[in-house]
């Protein structure tokens, strides 16, 4: 036993014996946990070893089956969201949960708006939105709408919200998913500050640098039972990842993409632009090659992206695929040259959540064959059962719900739909996105294996140490235009990324 | 009389007539026998089709004063409700006449006449129709009912026109009741279900004729002989129907004239000339047997 | 966004891609008031749109609850239905045992919330769909005005038949009747609270996302029964109102009038799906729907079917001006 | 299937109680060489029905809402003997109606998935016009016919069957083959599950869309020369009038949500069944007219109620468990090192 941050006081959150079953999935078993004020506790696990389930539970989401919650020592039940927000737990859920019909400024202050004489006050509300999001380093029209905002934004919004309710307790899981480095580090010091007010702050990642840079303590979840609780100075990282999954990862190889020569180009975007989105841009790439996009929130990688899959029309210029000018009016127009594109939204440009994980795996095979010729039902099986296994699909089971996942194999069924039309050109916005240690090393080796095989990637991560390691150049664009593309030799580095970055021009 | 306080100053007069619908056959014949007589009258016609709708006849009658035609006629959807819209009229001096159902204001002067048929009437000429047919038997009679829409005028007054006769002798029992929407696929359909639960029908009381013909066919099907196994009697007089009488598959239709226009166009044109006109003018309606249909049914116009 | 805000429309307002739906409709209505002004004679009056209210009355009250249910995803089949049982039950209850009107129609009002409450609450309690339980409340209310009875019943009861006679003389010989004065004033209420409450700002969130809606902490499931609620309040407002329009209860009053006022929301700029849409659209939708009608009663040579062809055809004229003009979408909204 | 169970109860307690009011209404007799009974008029007359909700199934898949049946029914079936009142072969006349019928969805399948119209206003259009149309064509009159050819689609029998009810199990037979042997109901219920998803994954959902609507027109259309055919004549005015709100009715019973996404053709014909299982006790036990809709009111707020997971939850026992208890006092939290 070791207590260094041990309060007096005793634990806020107290859970202990908690279990939750959904209908075929123990989702929990007998997890104990407890959340000291002042601290910033992180909860680790596999996709799907129940985290977020943990912290459905105790907000008031899901009822439990079993085991008690105690919040200050007083034993509690949550009806709903509101109940367990009332009672001073303020939660960010893994999935960006806000209503982007509504602007800025409301997803942050709804429910709580600021009045005068009984009515809202929409001047304050807005002020208060725009200072909020200001501390959290983003500057933008609050009275925009949410949906006109990329899902980083989002993030930020919803983080924004939880942190500015008065609370005890805040929740926050896989906020950082979709932010890149900045944004990340802007979190923190706000976490920082309220831990030092005495809040308890539980934290999902799956970025093991993040949890070693905040965490104090953190408890560690496998197959929905508890594995142990233990001070993070304390815990190596190896053995941190050997106790997550269960046995000891084989060193992280290095993959790093080398800067060569490649000789066909497959796609070439010539002044390719949208207006109001991204700024003409001109990339070329080759089969075989990874292209990596690097850039700050907003940037615009996601439109760039989306143009070259013909998500969104173009306002100028072409694409040139295989030589020939081809006009990409639709993704079905792109999937015809091979293109296949991961968005970064899984939620919404990604799944189909009513259907199961077989039907959401073969549905893009499927619309390319069109309705008359449907993909037989052995090989879709076959198919389906290939990629369940080689990206760890857990539950393994094609025919439940892909609402049912956890948000991590949620995004390996995402990445599975696109894997199996064996593209030419594979777009990857984000695709680790909420994916856990050992399956990030998985796709990451899989990108490799990739472009050996000659197929071309185009891979947007927030994570630049991702993007050094696996693409062969690295196009970094900012305020929307792309500002230099970066052959990945020795002289790239992570440091020299972000500072051209920042500066937006050429080194 | 009032004179119209018409902006045009021309001899033609022009009538905004406000339809119930176009609900049934005989509406629409109702419909084109106001149209063609206008024609032929040479009156102007607005015509305004309220698709059922109380409210937007209320419309319709405003849309007319706005319009300042010189002569209103409608038929009520329903008696009541009336009066505020006919009291804008009556201060904009134009003339309104009713046809096909009265309304139930009070303030007679309102509307200058009213011209239709008599539902209730028409219940209780079935109703004699019945007992006279029965007047030496003692068996109890079984009958059935088709009525109406349910809660609309024909239906509500003729179901108890045809009470009022026949509940007098409790020979007569009404087995069933229920509702075809004047519709000859619900006719059928219910008399379907009313032949399986109920073996001893003497007779069908259908609101119009189309739920009669379409009960025809259901006791067709179920083997039995329309008119002589089960008696039918019906309302309306429309074409198919009289055919069905003459044919000895209905044993008697009351009549209900759907001809309005040419009478409506002479009342319009005694009203705007300051002439007296009787309070009420009943059309002439008559009833028929299967002998008479066959004597008349080359004749018939609808 | 509400009333009380637009007199003060800025530029910068007209352009706001929430507005543009609305200002497109309301100037194709402007455009097709226009053109009713130049073929029609006596069309071009200010009476004409007067009347639009006077005769929509009880409509834009209905179109008013409509649009909250609407708003949050939902949608109340039940309306017409209410509004023809609250006529009948005030009727009845002046002419049988004749009780004064102020007795009447505060219990017709609240007979009406209640029922909306009801169903609201089945709704979100037993996770059943609008559409059924509200059907189930459509056929629930026509069947209770017709074991009232089948007859129309006339009202008169001499207040209430003043109150509805009554003309409110503007200027120039124009007029309005006082549920003109009540109609608008349940909009203005209407647009307050959709704009300025939290009640209003989480019909939107629920309307967005109900899930999202849950897990930031809304209570849902209170916003769902307020709305039915509201609609069914309203729907008995307007039943009110029609009654002093038509001085008579009856179970076949506003029949199929549900359809009338999803139209009217709908045409308005109020997504089907909800959470998105303002008040003054509907208001906008409703006059709408009127102004074809008087069109086509202007035009007074169409026949019955000609006249629904005729209907069918400004409607779609109407949708599709709408939504060519208002094209320009967010980009990544599907 | 799961699913189906509770509708299923449903309409054996419908039918239960007809059995309770009148002994032999389960028996089906040979009558003049065909099936006679209560039974065989529930499927009979429940054949239009069912058609149109196997088209409203599919279209409310995608997420959207078709009111325009009934106006196609009613375009259907006039048009169809007005051909035949002029001498039209049947083959032809059908043809005709059925080929029109697919244009006016197909109309509404383009209004929907190219114009971008909301369905619910994009089928009111030809809901109101439709209906005109319907009037125009018969002039608002009745047309009858005499043609036994004609009357066998709705009237008619064939080996002993109603020719209406094999009529259904053919459709029904082809519908499950398209939606799942093919590919379209997987590709139908993407685009009603999620729209924008479905788009970025290639599925072609315009042409999806038009083709659902379009599909439901042609049951529509066809549903229409059923009720047309089984009284031998047209009425433009009121044939199909309100079926749309039964058809939605029964799909909802049925278990599709209005949201779009999942469907089941066999809850939709469950659906359809109980409701006119419905309409025929009423006629059956003698509800009185006036009342005829509170029972309607009551047998769908039951239905709704014994179909609603949460309701059984909540209030047929399965209770809350109350919270369990606690863990053995003394024993402490895990905390290793
Ligand atoms: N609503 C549900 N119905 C059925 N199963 C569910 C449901 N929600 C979660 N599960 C299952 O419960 C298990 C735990 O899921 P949970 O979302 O808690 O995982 P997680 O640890 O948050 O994973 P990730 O890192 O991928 O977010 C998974 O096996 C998941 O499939
Ligand atoms: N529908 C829209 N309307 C207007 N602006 C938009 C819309 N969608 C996105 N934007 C803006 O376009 C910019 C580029 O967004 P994009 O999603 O491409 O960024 P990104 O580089 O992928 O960064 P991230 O995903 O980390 O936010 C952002 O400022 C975003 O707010
Ligand atoms: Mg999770
Ligand atoms: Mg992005």
């Amino acid at each position: 036993m070791s207590g260094k941050t041990e309060s007096l006081t005793g634990p806020i959150l107290l859970m202990r014996g908690i279990g939750k079953q959904f209908p075929g999935v123990v989702a929990l078993d007998g997890v104990d946990f407890r959340l000291l004020p002042g601290e910033v506790h992180a909860l680790m696990g596999e996709n799907g070893a129940g985290k977020s389930t943990l912290i459905k539970v105790l907000t008031g989401v899901y009822e439990i089956d079993a085991g008690t919650i105690e919040l200050s020592g007083q034993q509690v039940a949550f009806s709903s969201p509101l109940a367990a927000q009332q009672a001073g737990i303020s939660t960010v859920y893994q999935e960006v949960n806000l209503c982007t019909n509504l602007s800025v400024a409301e997803n942050i202050f709804i429910g709580r708006e600021p009045r005068r004489r009984g009515r809202i006050d929409w001047k304050r509300m807005r002020a208060r939105a725009s200072e909020l999001l200001a501390g959290l380093g983003i500057d933008l029209d609050v009275s925009t709408p949410l949906s006109s905002h990329s899902l980083a934004v989002q993030q930020m919004v919803a983080i924004a919200r939880a942190v500015d309710i008065e609370a005890r307790v805040l929740i926050l899981d896989e906020p950082t998913s979709s932010l890149d480095a900045g944004e990340v580090e802007q979190l923190f010091d706000v976490m920082r500050a309220l831990k030092a007010q005495g809040i308890a702050i539980l934290f999902v990642s799956h970025f093991l640098d993040q949890i070693y840079e905040i965490a104090d303590r953190m408890t560690i979840l496998r197959n929905g039972r508890l594995v142990g609780e233990y001070l993070t100075r304390e815990l190596p990282q190896v053995e941190l990842v050997a106790k997550m999954i269960g046995q000891v990862l084989a060193d992280l190889e290095k993959l790093h993409g080398e800067a060569r020569a490649f000789d066909e180009p497959l796609v070439q975007a010539q002044a390719l632009g949208r207006a109001g989105a991204v700024e003409p841009f001109t990339l070329t790439i080759h089969e075989g090659e990874v292209v990596g996009l690097a850039g700050l929130l907003g940037s615009g990688r996601t439109e760039a992206a989306r143009l070259l899959f013909g998500a969104d029309h173009a306002t100028g210029g072409q694409v040139v695929y295989g030589g020939e000018p081809a006009a990409l009016r639709s993704p079905r127009a792109a999937m015809q040259r091979k293109i296949a594109f991961l968005s970064e939204d899984r939620k919404r440009d990604g799944l189909v959540p009513e259907l199961t994980v077989r039907e959401n795996i073969i549905l893009a095979l499927q619309a390319t064959r069109g309705w008359t010729r449907p993909v037989p039902r052995e090989q879709q099986d076959k198919l389906v059962a290939k990629y369940i296994a080689a990206l760890k699909i857990s539950p393994a089971h094609p025919e439940i719900p892909v609402r049912n996942l956890s948000g991590g194999n949620q995004q390996k069924v995402l990445l599975a739909r696109w894997l199996i039309l064996e593209p030419r050109l594979l777009i990857l916005d984000e695709p680790t996105r909420g994916i856990d240690v050992g399956a990030k090393a998985e796709i990451q080796r899989l990108v490799v294996e990739l472009s050996d095989g000659g197929v071309a990637v185009l891979f947007i991560s927030a994570e630049l140490e991702e993007v050094l390691r696996l693409s062969h150049k690295v196009g970094v664009l900012r305020d929307r235009r792309l500002v230099a593309v970066l052959p990945n030799d020795d002289e790239l580095t992570t440091e020299a990324l972000m500072e051209t970055i920042a500066r937006g021009g050429a080194r | 009389g009032a004179t119209s306080a018409t902006s045009s100053g021309d001899d033609t007069i022009t009538m905004g007539f406000s339809q119930v619908g176009a609900e049934s056959g005989w509406r629409t014949a109702n419909t084109k026998s106001v149209q063609d007589s206008a024609k032929n009258a040479g009156v102007t016609l607005k015509f305004s089709d309220a698709q059922q709708k109380q409210e937007n006849q209320i419309k319709a009658l405003r849309s007319f004063i706005q319009q300042k035609v010189d002569i209103i006629a409608f038929s009520p959807v329903v008696e009541s409700g009336w009066d505020t819209v006919l009291q804008e009229a009556k201060r904009a001096n134009i003339p309104v006449i009713l046809t096909d159902r009265a309304v139930d204001s009070k303030d007679t002067t309102l509307y200058k006449t009213f011209l239709g048929s008599d539902f209730v009437e028409e219940g209780k000429k079935a109703g004699q129709w019945l007992v006279e047919e029965y007047k030496s038997s003692t068996d109890p009679v079984n009958i059935v009912e088709l009525q109406g829409t349910t809660g609309s005028a024909p239906a509500n007054d003729r179901k108890a026109g045809f009470l009022e006769v026949v509940g007098a002798d409790p020979k007569f029992k009404i087995i069933a009741t229920q509702t075809g929407d004047f519709t000859r696929a619900k006719g059928k359909e219910v008399m379907e279900a009313f032949l399986k639960s109920n073996p001893d029908i003497d007779v069908l009381y259908a609101h119009n004729d189309d739920m009669g013909l379409g009960a025809i066919e259901a006791i067709e099907g179920a083997g039995k002989v329309p008119g002589k196994d089960i008696k039918i009697i019906t309302v309306d007089a429309v074409k198919d129907g009289m055919q069905a009488l003459a044919d000895g598959k209905i044993n008697f239709i009351v009549e209900c004239s759907p001809l309005l226009g040419p009478q409506l166009m002479d009342l319009a044109k005694k009203v705007l000339k300051g002439e007296q006109v009787p309070p009420r003018v009943v059309t002439e309606e008559t009833t028929f047997t299967q002998e008479q249909a066959k004597e008349v049914l080359s004749t018939r116009q609808y | 966004m509400s009333i009380a805000t637009l007199p003060k429309a800025t530029a910068a307002t007209l352009t706001n891609p929430r507005y543009v739906p609305v200002l497109v409709t309301f100037g194709l209505f402007l455009a097709m008031f226009v053109a009713g002004g130049l073929r029609y004679e006596g069309f071009f009056s200010g009476q004409i749109i007067l009347n639009a209210f006077i005769d929509n009355a009880f409509l834009l009250v209905v179109a008013v609850g409509m649009t909250f249910v609407i708003l949050t995803g939902g949608i109340d089949l039940s309306v017409g239905s209410v509004v023809a049982l609250s006529t009948m039950i005030a009727a009845s209850l002046m002419a049988g045992p004749g009780w004064p009107p102020y007795v009447v129609v505060p219990l017709v009002l609240l007979i009406g919330a209640t029922l909306g409450a009801v169903m609201g609450f089945i709704i979100h309690v037993f996770e059943i769909q609008p559409f059924i339980v509200t059907l189930a409340g459509m056929f629930l209310a026509r069947g209770l005005c017709y074991t009232i009875g089948t007859d129309s019943i006339k009202i008169d009861d001499p207040t209430f038949t003043a109150f509805a006679q009554t003309q409110i003389d503007l200027f120039a010989g124009l007029w309005i009747s006082p549920s003109v004065l009540i109609a608008l004033a349940v909009v203005a209420v209407g647009a307050y609270v959709l704009h300025y409450t939290r009640l209003g700002r989480s019909v939107y969130a629920v309307g967005g996302s109900e899930q999202s809606a849950l897990l930031m902490g809304l209570s849902v499931g209170r916003t769902k029964i307020a709305v039915y609620t509201i609609s069914g309040f309203c729907s008995a407002l307007g039943g009110v109102l029609l009654s002093f329009y038509m001085l008579s209860g009856y179970g076949l009053h506003a029949v199929g009038m549900e359809l009338d006022a999803i139209a009217a929301v709908v045409i308005g700029g109020t997504l089907l799906t909800g959470g998105s849409g303002l008040l003054i659209g509907t208001v906008l939708g409703v006059l709408v729907l009127h102004l074809i009608q008087t069109i086509i009663s202007f035009e007074g040579t169409l026949s019955s079917w000609w006249t629904k062809i005729f209907i069918g055809l400004l409607l779609f004229v109407f949708i599709l001006l709408q939504r060519v003009f208002s094209m320009r979408r967010p980009r990544r909204s599907p | 299937m799961r699913r189906l169970l509770w509708p299923l109860v449903i309409l054996a307690l419908l039918l239960l109680v007809n059995v309770v009011f009148t002994p032999n209404f389960l028996s089906i007799q040979m009558r003049d060489g065909h099936l006679y009974g209560s039974l065989i008029d529930i499927l009979r007359f429940g054949a239009p029905l069912m058609l149109v909700s196997l088209g409203m199934t599919l279209v409310i898949a995608t997420g959207g809402i078709d009111l325009s049946v009934g106006s196609v029914v009613a375009i259907s079936g006039a048009l169809a003997c007005l051909q035949i009142s002029q001498d039209a072969g049947v083959a032809w006349a059908v043809a005709l109606a059925l080929g029109l019928s697919v244009l006016l969805g197909a109309w509404n399948g383009f209004l929907v998935a190219t114009v971008g119209i909301q369905p619910i206003i994009a089928t009111l259009i030809l809901m109101v016009a439709g209906r005109g149309l319907a009037q125009l064509i018969t002039d608002g009159q009745i047309i009858t016919i005499v043609n036994p050819a004609y009357k066998l689609i709705g009237g008619g029998y064939l080996l002993a069957v109603p020719f209406g009810i094999l009529l259904v199990l053919a459709v029904l037979a082809v519908t499950a083959f398209l939606v799942r042997r093919l590919a379209l109901g997987l590709l139908i219920e993407a685009v009603g599950g999620n729209a924008e998803a479905s788009r970025l994954a290639g599925v072609r959902s315009k042409g999806i869309i038009i083709v659902v609507y379009a599909f439901a027109a042609l049951c529509a259309g066809l549903a229409g020369l059923m009720i047309s055919s089984n009284v031998s004549s047209a009425d433009g005015n009121n044939a199909g009038l309100w079926i749309e709100l039964d058809a939605i009715l029964a799909v909802v019973i049925g278990g599709t949500s209005l949201l779009g996404g999942r469907f089941s053709l066999g809850g939709t014909i469950l659906g359809a069944l109980i409701i006119q299982t419905l309409t025929t006790t009423i006629y059956s036990i003698g509800v009185p007219p006036e009342t005829t809709l509170l029972f309607k009111a009551l047998v769908v707020t039951v239905v709704c109620l014994i179909q609603s997971p949460a309701f059984r939850a909540k209030v047929l026992g399965r209770r809350r468990r109350p919270p369990a208890p606690g863990p053995v006092p003394g024993e402490k939290v895990r905390v290793s090192a």
